[in-house]
């Protein structure tokens, strides 16, 4: 047999296959006709000055308390997946986790961390 | 999978993070690279573990998993906030400290 | 039987990916022309029978199209972002068991390419690599409008992943096991999980919109503020590559939802793989009917949403339901 | 208890003196001084004053304090010296300067009286700090970088001396003895040769470098001449015999084999101190460093007196250095009200002063006849017994000693000569005050008790040198 | 149900309602410190009754943590530095008001390495303690504050990797992750051999061993003055606690395997730690590199690998952190307004304010190593226990070091209290209260070490008992 991570592989490699096939089948069937404006990026038909590369910082704060909020939540995965077998006494010390983690869920709200403007 | 082929795969992974660490001047790059040291030990401790039919070793992986992201947290952080009026990022331009 | 086993993946595999294929086609088609109705007007009705054939038409006319590039674009990165985003979403199904195991030639036959008992994370990890093919294709365009929708869709997904992955925990706990069948099973014998689970489903519903940048959460191509967002730049098959994902991962979450809250394949008379498809086909018209219905948030309103309602929403919920589960209360 | 009262009327009144303020510092000290002085005169009369309090049990250290034949009279040294010092300082100087020489005054107090040697390491560390910062508080840059040469190469020897003294505990409770820090204890245990060796250079070198002995009288020179007078009078007069009382209390007990051992280098090495100071005294145009230079050659004299391994080397050394710690301090404190009121020290700038201030040049002679070793002073009984010593073991060396006598006799008086005979050269000094006589008499009058009655030290020292000597017996003894 | 955790669990209630207070008093942070004030003294309380309750040595959670004499003390050194950082940066507006809740998390991370008799407790222990420094390295603002904090996140993620390998390589060639559980002789020898250099190297790393210090100026310098004094006491004393814990309990049968190796390092770093201090113009600077020559000081008791040697540096530790902190107070007072202070704005500290000049005084001399100070009293345990190992290079070497950095720890000194020469600042300077207390007791402390360290050694040596338990 093969096995369900086997399957899985097979499955990937097939699939990106198509999907680069699809995505660039226009590449090699489309016209090409370069020249013009065509190669400018759009800007509401002002010619464009430079391209940007910084945007704002809370971009990243959400990337940060996301890193580590959804750290926090996988590793109950397996703790939930068992909590049937794990009974009382699972269940408050992952309350101590938890507590945690709302805690500091609660601090980063109060100090402004998931304040957008 | 063999254990001593995931091991030195492991050992592979630390000499190319510890590599970049040394070799890379991008904050940014440099921090992946620490990362990947760190992976690398938590991939190393799955395989044992394995190897072992044990727990601890998993653990320990999901441990050093959860700690990275809040080391990431936090060196994303700092590196912004270093970098955000600076608009490179290059550690030897960090020179305000000289050493 | 090892060649069997390989034959029917194979085969299992070449429909996935057709039913996939085809069921954005027409989830597009039937989106077009549901929307004419709400909208008091026909929609696509012109090639083939009752527009029918309209799908095929416009595969026809992307793939003809001019392929461009902007100048400062990094083509590499260029190319590869609308692949990863369409690969992203042909992944996360391969998980999701389309209808009861059937007997073949003296196999059983899972109707899903591989069931892990880890599926719910696999589908998790693969639906998170989808963020990286907006917010690269984004970046890559070199384009103001593209970098800003795409750094908005990879903040409006991962705040809403967190609140995503408490609310199906619920179901986790309950049925004590991460396997996708394993979760239908439960339902058989436990009923389906949406009424013990039903503030843990809303918020599930929620989210997958927004995971799926779809009205009134598709700010990262809000055309009113960006143009078109992180696919300003693209055109052709590359442009509909997105279009082609964005639709597939709505199936996929209607999927995911069918199968976590709503017993999977699950039903009476009906062969079960038609009970699937005809519970994905409600939650897609659903989809529809909110874009028909609601309008788009504001960015703020749409972050403080995520973080301040859901995520706190979600954890209270998964707290009592893990309180209840473990015996406590 | 009187002991007690040595280490802490100082500690008292330096913080005293430290709260005070700054017109009233000298005055506390002054008293704080004095009375130190009178509990100092209450230790003569009782036979062996000693305090034993456990300090830290663990390591077997024990705060062990004596005043026995060896130390008591370097003890009267320094109360004698202090109250001299303090009375012949500047009255401007400032509270810091009067807590920093009481602060000294605790330390030589406690360094003399020291019979465990650990208390002794601690002491003898301590007091380098009060004088780095008399060193650099009251001079300028010159003054900076002679008390940071001060402190390094002092450190250097204590540093060395520290794995000595941790290393003699360590070997004795590894020989199964214990923990402990006591001299006379750690007298008694035998030890590998080429360990012994190795202890015995780490001493060696530290109290050389406080003594100072040549080579390692590096800091001398600067120090000598950027400190105070009364600074130079403590730290030449006191604590320079430091050195040399830490090889008699010290190293004399616990190495008497490697003094056997070494011996001739020991005293091939002294003997070129000897020279090499009272050379460099001769060539000096300055009257303080003529002075250093000269006490650099006795400080050497002293040490031939130990390395000559006799009994009456030992008890010459111990004479002498209560004796030119007198002098040598008057003959500081003289030059430096000298140039106070010529305000150079230079021997060219000056003749002929003995007119105008006849009183200055008498006492300046006494101190000068006094170290130069005329006969009736304390100098000459301490040197005639060292000299005697050399006869005994080698008398090579005593030749060579006999010979830088004149030679001191020569530097010495060439200085007396060029600054108070001649023809005047610059008038209107003024003479001395009566409140600069009131501290100069008493000392002048102890010098010449000494000088006329050395056995009121010698007896008493000998009971104690005896010991130290008699632990030595076993161990190749003294002649 | 043992109280043998207790003081961690008030740090963490203690820093509940410190996060607490910090949210309901968001303009005004005072009482976040006093909260956390509050916990350290509890904490300390709490220690302090342990140490004669009953059941120690306690082994809890399958051998994970280890409750025993020696944590305790590393709980009260570690108590100390938190209070006196506490107390220096006292409501201190420029350092944000997390300031308090950072400090005791990174607290309680250094009393869980203390306790830490497992590999995963051991990197739990490291990264509680690092992660919180980092942020409060970077806590003033983007420009030196934020180098430093960059430069140590670098530098820490790196040495963690370091340190984490080489933990998986000891755990797959032993088989256990318990530090007792290790045996030598029967790990597979290269696998063994080279897990426990890197976990050495990684953990030398955080002491600031040289060669691995070159983070250390950089960051002292940056650093705001109260984090540095913290990361000076605090980081080296749960860095040298950890790393005797795991070398001593895991490796005591095979010194070979490591104690010459670490005796070269910790001459290496006492001479060129010094050494390097002498050239430093920046107080801080200077402070770092005497951080670093006395990393190689404490290494020494690791080195000598005996009771001694055990004592020896826990005892080390006290007066070097009460010399610490009262050379960062005076320095942060000094400075005021500026974050860094050279040697030459010292010049005649002791005109404008002699207390001041006086206290640090007592510091520098104490680190000195000169009598009647704790830290004669901590070098002269140090150099018996090298003596005692038999490593009379051990001793010599601190010796030399001790030598040249005298020389380091005077300069300052002199400037202080030699008369200023040309252009000075003659503006008094300010006494906040908190810090003012901190000096005091650390100057008290340092003197009475020096003068009866009896009761101290005492304790000690009574705590370093857990070598036998092997």
């Amino acid at each position: 047999m093969i096995t369900h991570y086997g399957a899985l592989l097979l499955y990937v490699v097939v699939a990106f296959v198509v999907a680069f096939m699809v995505a660039n089948s226009s590449e090699r069937m489309g016209p090409k006709a370069p020249g013009g404006l065509k190669g400018t990026t759009y800007e509401s038909g002002i010619v464009p000055e430079a391209p940007v590369k910084y945007f704002s910082v809370r971009f990243y704060r959400v990337a940060m308390f996301f890193m580590i909020f959804d750290v926090a939540v996988m590793s109950l995965y397996p703790w939930a997946t068992s909590l049937k077998t794990l009974h009382q006494a699972g269940m408050l010390k992952a309350l101590a986790f938890l507590v945690i983690v709302a805690v500091a869920f609660m601090y980063v709200w109060n100090r402004g961390g998931f304040q957008w403007d | 999978m063999p254990l001593n082929d995931v091991v030195g795969l492991g050992a592979v992974l630390f000499a190319i993070g510890a590599v970049g660490v040394l070799v890379r001047k991008n904050p940014l790059i440099m921090f992946m690279a620490a990362e990947m040291m760190w992976n690398a030990a938590a991939l190393v401790f799955v395989a044992y573990a394995r190897s072992f039919h044990a727990m601890n070793g998993q653990v320990m992986a999901f441990i050093i998993i959860g700690t990275a992201a809040a080391e990431v947290g936090i060196g994303l952080a700092i590196i912004v906030s270093v970098f955000h009026h600076r608009h490179r990022l290059d550690i030897d331009e960090v020179s305000e400290l000289k050493g | 039987m090892i060649w069997l086993s390989v034959l029917f993946l194979v085969i299992k595999i070449v429909l996935l990916i057709a039913i996939l294929m085809g069921g954005f086609a027409y989830t597009m088609l039937l989106e077009r022309r549901l929307l004419g109705f709400f909208q008091l007007r026909l929609g696509p009705n012109r090639v083939g029978p009752g527009g029918m054939l309209q799908p095929v038409a416009d595969g026809l006319k992307m793939m003809l199209k001019e392929d461009l590039m902007p100048a400062g674009a990094d083509p590499m990165v260029y190319r590869l972002a609308p692949v990863i985003s369409l690969f992203a979403a042909l992944c996360v199904d391969a998980v999701i068991p389309f209808g009861a195991p059937i007997h073949l030639f003296g196999l059983t036959v899972n109707l899903d390419i591989a069931n892990p008992s880890i599926g719910l994370l696999i589908i998790f990890a693969f639906s998170s690599i989808g963020v990286y093919g907006l917010v690269l294709g984004g970046w890559a365009s070199q384009n103001k409008y593209s970098l800003l929708g795409g750094i908005r869709a990879s903040a409006q997904v991962i705040s809403y992943e967190l609140a995503m992955g408490l609310s199906v925990m619920g179901v986790l706990m309950m049925a004590g096991t991460a396997n996708m069948e394993g979760i239908v099973l439960y339902q058989k014998h436990h009923g389906w999980l949406w009424l013990p689970q039903i503030i843990a489903f809303l918020i599930y519903f929620i989210t997958a919109i927004a995971e799926t940048n779809r009205t009134p959460f598709d700010l990262p191509e809000a055309e009113s503020e960006l143009v078109a967002g992180y696919h300003t730049e693209y055109s052709g098959m590359r442009f509909a590559s997105y279009v082609v994902a964005e639709y597939i991962n709505m199936i996929t979450v209607s999927g995911v939802a069918v199968t976590l809250f709503f017993g999977g394949w699950l039903g009476p008379w009906l062969p079960p793989i038609i009970w699937f498809f005809i519970k994905v086909a409600i939650f897609l018209f659903v989809f529809i009917w909110i874009r028909a219905t609601l309008p788009r948030f504001r960015y703020d309103k749409l972050m403080n949403f995520g973080w301040k309602v859901l995520l706190p929403a979600a954890l209270i919920y998964f707290l009592g339901t893990a309180a209840f589960v473990s015996g406590l209360i | 208890m009187f002991l007690v009262w040595l280490l802490a009327v100082p500690l008292l009144g330096a913080i005293a003196a430290l709260v005070a303020p700054d017109r009233a510092a000298k005055g506390i000290a002054a008293i704080t001084s004095v009375l130190t002085l009178l509990g100092y005169a209450g230790l003569l009369f009782i036979s062996r004053a000693s305090i034993n309090w456990a300090w830290i049990p663990k390591w077997g250290i024990r705060f062990h304090l004596v005043a026995d034949g060896l130390s008591l009279f370097l003890l009267g040294l320094s109360a004698v010296m202090f109250v001299v010092a303090v009375l012949a300082s500047n009255k401007e100087a400032g509270r810091t300067y009067y807590f920093w020489v009481l602060v000294l005054a605790f330390s030589t107090f406690g360094l003399f009286a020291a019979v465990d040697l650990f208390v002794f390491y601690v002491f003898w560390e301590v007091l380098l700090i009060p004088v780095f910062f008399l060193l650099t508080g009251w001079s300028g840059e010159k003054g900076r970088k002679a008390a940071m040469k001060w402190l390094v190469m002092n450190l250097v020897g204590s540093f060395f001396m520290l794995v000595g003294v941790v290393a003699l505990a360590v070997i004795h409770n590894q020989n199964g003895g214990g923990f402990t820090f006591e001299i006379a204890q750690l007298s008694h245990m035998s030890m590998a040769s080429g360990v012994a060796s190795w202890l015995f250079f780490a001493f060696l070198v530290a109290f050389a470098i406080k003594a100072p002995l040549w080579p390692l009288h590096g800091w001398m020179p600067e120090t000598y001449r950027e400190s105070e007078s009364p600074v130079t009078a403590i730290i030449s007069g006191v604590l320079s015999k430091a050195g040399i009382y830490g090889i008699l209390r010290v190293m004399i007990p616990i190495f008497m084999p490697q003094f056997h051992q070494y011996q001739m280098w020991l005293l091939i090495v002294a003997t070129i101190g000897l020279l090499y100071g009272a050379f460099m005294a001769l060539r000096q145009t300055d009257m303080k460093m003529v002075t250093a230079y000269g006490s650099l050659s006795h400080m050497a004299m002293m040490a031939l007196g130990i390395f000559s391994l006799t009994q009456a080397g030992l008890l010459g050394t111990t004479f002498y250095m209560v004796a030119h710690g007198l002098m040598v301090g008057g003959l500081f404190l003289v030059l430096g009200l000298l140039e106070k009121r010529t305000g150079t020290r230079s021997m060219a700038e000056l003749a002929g002063l003995n007119r105008s201030a006849p009183r200055l040049a008498a006492y300046f002679l006494f101190f000068v006849l006094g170290t130069l070793g005329l006969p009736g002073l304390p100098g000459f009984a301490g040197e005639y017994m060292i000299i005697q010593g050399l006869i005994i073991s080698h008398v090579v060396f005593a030749v060579i000693a006999g010979f830088v006598l004149i030679v001191a006799a020569w530097y010495m008086l060439r200085v007396f000569q060029g600054v108070m005979q001649g023809p005047v050269r610059t008038s209107g000094i003024k003479d001395l005050f009566t409140g600069q006589v009131v501290w100069l008499v008493p000392l002048a009058g102890l010098v010449i008790l000494l000088g006329v009655w050395p056995a009121g030290i010698t007896s008493h020292a000998v009971p104690s040198l005896y010991h130290a000597m008699h632990v030595a017996l076993g161990k190749g003894g003294v002649r | 149900m043992s109280y043998a955790l207790w003081p961690e669990y008030s740090v963490i209630i203690g820093i509940f309602i410190t996060m607490f207070s910090v949210m309901a008093f968001k303009a005004r942070s005072i009482q976040a410190y006093w909260v956390a004030l509050t916990t350290i003294v509890a904490s300390g309380l709490i220690t302090v009754v342990d140490w004669g309750s009953p059941g120690f040595p306690a082994s809890l959670y399958a051998h994970g943590l280890s409750v025993d004499a020696f944590s305790l003390v590393v709980n009260g050194l570690v108590l100390l530095a938190a209070g006196g950082a506490l107390l220096i940066g006292w409501n201190d507006r420029r350092y944000g008001p997390d300031f308090p809740v950072l400090v005791l998390l990174a607290m309680l991370g250094m009393m869980v390495l203390g306790m830490a008799n497992n590999f995963i407790v051991l990197f739990i222990g490291i990264e509680l303690l690092s992660l919180p420094l980092y942020i409060l390295a970077a806590s003033h603002g983007p420009g030196p504050s934020g180098e430093a904090g960059l430069k140590y996140l670098l530098l820490g993620a790196f040495s963690s990797g370091i340190l984490l390998f080489g933990l998986a390589l000891l755990y797959g060639s032993s088989g256990t992750m318990v530090f007792t559980q290790l045996d030598p002789s029967h790990m597979i020898f290269p696998l063994a051999a080279g897990g426990l250099a890197l976990t050495v190297v990684g953990l030398t790393f955080k002491l600031g061993i040289v060669p691995f210090h070159m983070w250390i100026p950089d960051v002292y310098e940056g650093s705001p003055t109260p984090v540095t004094s913290y990361m000076a006491f605090g980081t080296k004393v749960g860095a040298a606690a950890i790393l005797m814990r795991f070398l001593f309990f895991g490796f005591s049968l095979d010194t070979g395997w490591w104690g010459p190796a670490l005796g070269y390092l910790a001459v290496l770093t006492m001479v060129v730690g010094n050494l390097l201090a002498l050239a430093q113009k920046d107080l801080k600077r200077l402070l770092a590199y005497s951080g670093i020559a006395n990393a190689g000081y404490l290494l020494v008791g690791i080195a000598a690998h005996n009771m001694f040697g055990a004592r020896a540096l826990l005892f080390y530790l006290l007066p070097y952190g009460l010399a610490v902190l009262a050379a960062f107070a005076v320095i942060y007072m000094v400075a005021g307004e500026r974050e860094s202070l050279t040697v030459n704005d010292l010049s005649g500290l002791y005109r404008r304010s002699p207390w001041l000049a006086g206290f640090l005084a007592v510091a520098m001399l104490s680190m000195a190593g000169i009598p009647l100070t704790g830290g004669f009293v901590g070098k002269f345990y140090l150099i018996q226990a090298a003596l005692f190992a038999n490593q009379p290079g051990l001793a010599i070497g601190l010796v030399v070091g001790a030598m040249v950095g005298l020389a380091a720890y005077v300069r300052p000194l002199q400037r202080a209290f030699s008369a200023p020469s040309g252009e000075v600042d003659t503006q008094p300077i300010r006494w906040p209260l908190a810090g003012a207390i901190v000096l005091v007791v650390a100057v008290v402390g340092t003197i009475g070490l020096g003068v009866y360290p009896a009761p101290v050694v005492h304790i000690v040596n009574h705590s370093a008992a857990f070598y036998w338990l092997r």
